[in-house]
């Protein structure tokens, strides 16, 4: 009994290492050492669990393999998985807490200690934020893989009332439940729970595009923060309610910076079905649309002062990274100034092209925000547009009407010659026209990104 | 942290009231819940427990409400400072932090699946939570130190 | 935010070792100090009671320690972020939250002082207690709005 | 008993006004609704009081008396004091907040509801820091009132072997609390505690020069924090444990800052003693002094393009900021740049010199900080020093032995000319000479601040 409390005493410490360790991440410098912090919380948190669980003579078999299936499964993935895929990673984690969550409320409300109101709306909470979170979280990811399934956003006709309907069942099944109190009733509707729960999830994620996917996986990452903590709620557990708490800040914190990014409210990327109608025809637009070859683009660099990448999506699929490296650094050496132009909604989530570029080891000093390098746009010789449409498409200034109208985008068209790479004349995530490959002072070269950037080194070490 | 303030102080304000509801709806809930059938011979003790219980559930719920309401500071004011650069390692740093449902899931696998079915369904519950959970925590940190290595390798190299 | 870390961690560290101290004694303690004589009639519920106030007890405990960590966590980011241009008003303001103490004295201020000559003295400790806070309460708030305004009305001037 | 529970949940509301007010102060446009809203919880704290105290049958005759006696003090007190007072009305608020603090345990304790290990411990902690921070803040008060009584350090032979042995006293006393549990022994002890420690904050607080007394006030401030959350502790709420961290942190960064602005370490504050024995002969410094007359001065500041001010604590004293702005307008008219130069501890508390600029109307745009001032200060034509001392005595670069060695100053003696405004060549708080005044490129111009800087209005206006 005694030691019962000394080791929630100890509970308190790890989530203090959690905080010291989120706020280490407040500078590359102090990042590592906050990353450690946080799993050394975590690894306490554990050991006391397991003491606990030693102490009041539970069984260990389950427990042992579950950490070591999980763990080795956890270490495979994380060693595994591509920089660019790292989107649908963090997708994925945010699914498989959500779905613990929903689990252990699961086991408790079986189990039947505590039934209480509270105990029993915090059994719900967990159960359908879980639910919402594992489902939605693995439609989004196979959203962003492109999986054909979830190709387009589908909607069911009426697809709003539908989700109001589930909605509003999700709130009698709780209601049932805390009226009924504990046993098989109320153990009968938690199962129903997960399950309407479940399908809410997916329809959901399911009526949204792909491009507004980075939203919801921080909207989920602060979801299954909020089930982790809605679940401490239920096994009145404070470290779970504290490290739910900071991870549903987080999310909230990085899902509001997205929205604004994009100049859209939350509502409309949740709700907001995107309007293709009203865009400019495509074919008039690109009517004057002069391409190049990476000789022409080498000459043209060849002669320039100051050179500004500036990344997007196309780089990550293209894992074209280490080769704007090599170029940004061949540049250097010629005594080109070369910058890196990051809009905070470039590629597929907050801070993909940074973590992109660091893994290829470009100087983060380089890495300029857009608010800081648009003023100073003008005196650009050479943008190089390397696999990026929507963040650099001036229609978001010009046309109000478009679904991107309002965002602030890189100001490239602004530059003396803007050079775009991607392999044709499609269009973005947001699905429009951009004006800005027509523009008279714009160059598109076709080509896969990585190949393309090799080429016109290629071509600047031959000249 | 540019949420406008009077907004959320008005949710704030609504959340309150909500749990207040719930506080108040508790003492009900837990007669209904633990009117299990008493035996006769301990019916004094059944009732000082069932009283304690009460007023003890409640104290935990408050306090419970208020390390949320704080951690919820702590979290919007510490994430506040992070830099757009960090903001992917962040996402999937503070989801391996969410991985710590584990603790959860721990105390459901350990049960004594022989004993009851009920426990029996509570640990099975348990251990796919575990791996669940562990694929969170261990993918989590480990994909973010990857990530931050990569931050700080390039910082000593000019 | 500049405190070496390692130190506020060895400091939390030591706090948190010297709190399990606590934690460990209280069962004797609690023991000790409410071994009253006890009617032997009621033995049964005696000894329940104590069991239960004793877990809960500590129950409490925690969760107060907790609360106090997070809040020195929310206290630090927060205060950190004031400009020295205000630190003046700061001073007073968060002076005057500290006169939060009124609460005690406003319950210890209302026993029934006619009852116990325990209560009366308590009630005046409380009264005087009172009259501190609400010099510290009332005249932090006043004199830190005198201050703000201050700052406030040169903003509107120019 | 569901009231009760209810308005628990209320306090929470109250805690969360008090941390948004608190967030408020980080600007000062937001930090008037800051302070409000901090009122508001305040408030509420205090109306949901009330109504437990009515709900459980309390009688209201002394609570009644003493709302309304200890408001109309405060409010009187608020009122009436200058604002250069600042200091001591700070000093004196934090020993009331820590006086309340020890009675309000004290009361706990006779009643004697709760005596578990953690309850008395937290008691004695309440009594032992609110005393301390009573008696502490009061001899604190004197000695910034300069009170003929507190003149000067004075320590009782071996005074910190005195001070350690009372500590030790202290901490046995506290635990012959614990031992004995509740009853009439524990409350002998809980007054011998508070004497002891009164005692214990008389003493620590005496031997500290004056000039110290600033950071003794922000360390008391946060102890005044802390005592209330250890009564809080103590009668089990959480609202005075919150707001007693959030103060009790607050003190602490203040503190910190503050011995940072002075190179010293907390520890050196606290128990150091400032030697006085290698100071330099004062008559020797000063024996090129040059002084200088209204007109003068009028005549040099004629000529002028940037003008800083850098106030100190004599302009305090002599309340002589309206003055300064009203020179300084002159000056721009005549479109002069006017600056003031702010040091983190011109004066006697952290911000002081804002408050009383801001009371004078001077826009805080112009205010600029040591750091930000220095860089440029070659490029000053004059920099008029008002009644300040400590802060721009270049000793603190060129000595290593002095005092305030290592202290970062402003430095003034870098400017064109230097015009410095004080009654006499008598030192300030630290107690060394100011080889300033004799530097060559230096104007004294003796009188009371406001009246000088009057002279040279009027002289300015003359011409
Ligand atoms: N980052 C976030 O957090 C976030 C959040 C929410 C929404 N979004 C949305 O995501 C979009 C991001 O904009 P973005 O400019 O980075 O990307 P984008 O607008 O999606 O455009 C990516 C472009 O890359 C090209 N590309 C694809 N694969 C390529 C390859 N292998 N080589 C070369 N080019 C390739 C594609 O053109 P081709 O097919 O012709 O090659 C495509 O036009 C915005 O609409 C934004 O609102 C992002
Ligand atoms: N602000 C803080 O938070 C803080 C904290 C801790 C310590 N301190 C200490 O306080 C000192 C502050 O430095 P400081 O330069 O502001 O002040 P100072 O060094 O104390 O000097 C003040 C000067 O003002 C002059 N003075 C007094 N009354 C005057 C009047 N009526 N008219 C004109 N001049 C008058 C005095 O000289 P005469 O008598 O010749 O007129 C005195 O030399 C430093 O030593 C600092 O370390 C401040």
């Amino acid at each position: 009994m005694n030691l019962d409390t000394v080791i929630k005493v100890v509970y308190i410490l790890a989530a203090a290492l959690f905080i010291f360790g989120l706020k280490g991440m407040a500078h590359p410098r102090t990042a590592v050492r906050g990353n450690l912090l946080g799993a050394a919380g975590m690894l306490i948190a554990i050991v006391t669990t397991l003491l606990i669980v030693w102490q009041e003579g539970g069984r260990f078999e389950l427990v042992i393999v579950g950490l070591i299936v999980g763990s080795a499964l956890g270490a495979v993935l994380a060693l595994r998985i591509q920089m660019s895929a790292m989107p649908q990673m963090v997708g994925l984690l945010n699914g498989f807490g959500g779905g613990a969550s929903v689990l252990v409320a699961g086991g408790e409300l079986i189990l039947g200690r505590e039934g209480s109101a509270d105990v029993l709306v915090a059994t719900a909470v967990s159960g359908i934020i879980g639910a919402v979170t594992f489902w939605g979280s693995l439609v989004a990811v196979g959203k962003l893989q492109e999986l054909q399934w979830f190709k387009k956003p589908y909607s069911l006709p009426a697809q709003q009332l539908i989700n109001a309907a589930l909605a509003v069942l999700l709130l009698l099944l709780t209601i049932g439940m805390v009226w009924s109190g504990l046993g098989a009733t109320s153990i009968l509707l938690y199962v129903l729970i997960a399950v309407v729960a479940s399908v809410l999830g997916v329809f959901l994620t399911n009526s949204i595009g792909g491009a507004d996917m980075p939203v919801v996986i921080a909207l989920l990452n602060s979801y299954s923060g909020l089930a982790a903590a809605a679940t401490g709620f239920v096994i009145d557990n404070n470290v779970l309610i504290i490290s739910g708490s900071l991870v549903g800040a987080s999310g909230v914190i990085l899902t509001n910076l997205m929205c604004k990014a994009m100049n859209r409210s939350l509502f409309n990327v949740l709700f907001g079905v995107m309007q293709a109608g009203t865009i400019a025809n495509a074919d008039e637009i690109y009517a004057t649309v002069r391409s190049s070859s990476a000789d022409d683009v080498a000459m043209i660099l060849d002669g320039a002062q100051r050179v500004v990448f500036v990344p997007g999506y196309g780089m990550a699929v293209a894992q074209a990274q280490h080769a704007v490296r090599d170029l940004g650094k061949l540049l250097e050496m010629r005594g080109t100034t070369v910058e890196y132009a990051i809009h905070p909604v470039a590629g597929r989530m907050p801070g993909h092209m940074n973590v992109l570029l660091a893994e290829a080891d470009v100087d983060y000093d380089k890495l300029k925000e857009m608010d800081h390098i648009n003023p100073t746009m003008e005196t650009v010789d050479v943008a190089i547009v390397i696999g990026a449409n929507d963040v650099v498409n001036p229609m978001a200034r010009t046309d109000p009407k478009c679904p991107i109208a309002g965002m602030p985008i890189i100001d490239v068209d602004k530059a003396r010659t803007v050079i775009v790479i991607k392999r044709s004349l499609s269009p973005g995530f947001a699905g429009i026209p951009n004006p800005l490959f027509a523009a008279p002072n714009t160059l598109m070269f076709y080509g896969d990104g990585q190949k393309a950037i090799l080429d016109i080194v290629a071509a600047m070490k031959d000249t | 942290m540019q949420f406008p303030r009077l907004v959320s102080l008005v949710a704030f304000a609504s959340l309150v009231v909500l749990v207040c509801g719930i506080v108040a709806a508790i003492e009900p809930a837990t007669d209904g819940g633990e009117a299990e059938p008493s035996a006769d011979a301990a019916s004094l003790q059944q009732n000082t427990d069932a009283k304690h219980s009460t007023s003890n559930r409640r104290e935990v719920l408050v306090a419970s409400l208020t390390i949320f309401v704080l951690a919820v500071f702590v979290g919007f004011e510490v994430i506040a400072k992070v830099p757009t650069t960090l903001h992917t390692p962040l996402m999937s740093g503070s989801n391996a932090i969410s991985g710590i449902t584990v603790v959860g899931a721990l105390i459901a696998a350990s049960e004594h699946w022989e004993k009851l079915p009920s426990m029996a369904f509570t640990a099975g519950l348990g251990v796919i939570a575990i791996v669940l959970a562990m694929i969170n925590v261990v993918g989590g940190f480990l994909v973010t130190h990857r990530m931050l290595a990569m931050f700080q390798r390039k910082k000593k190299s000019p």
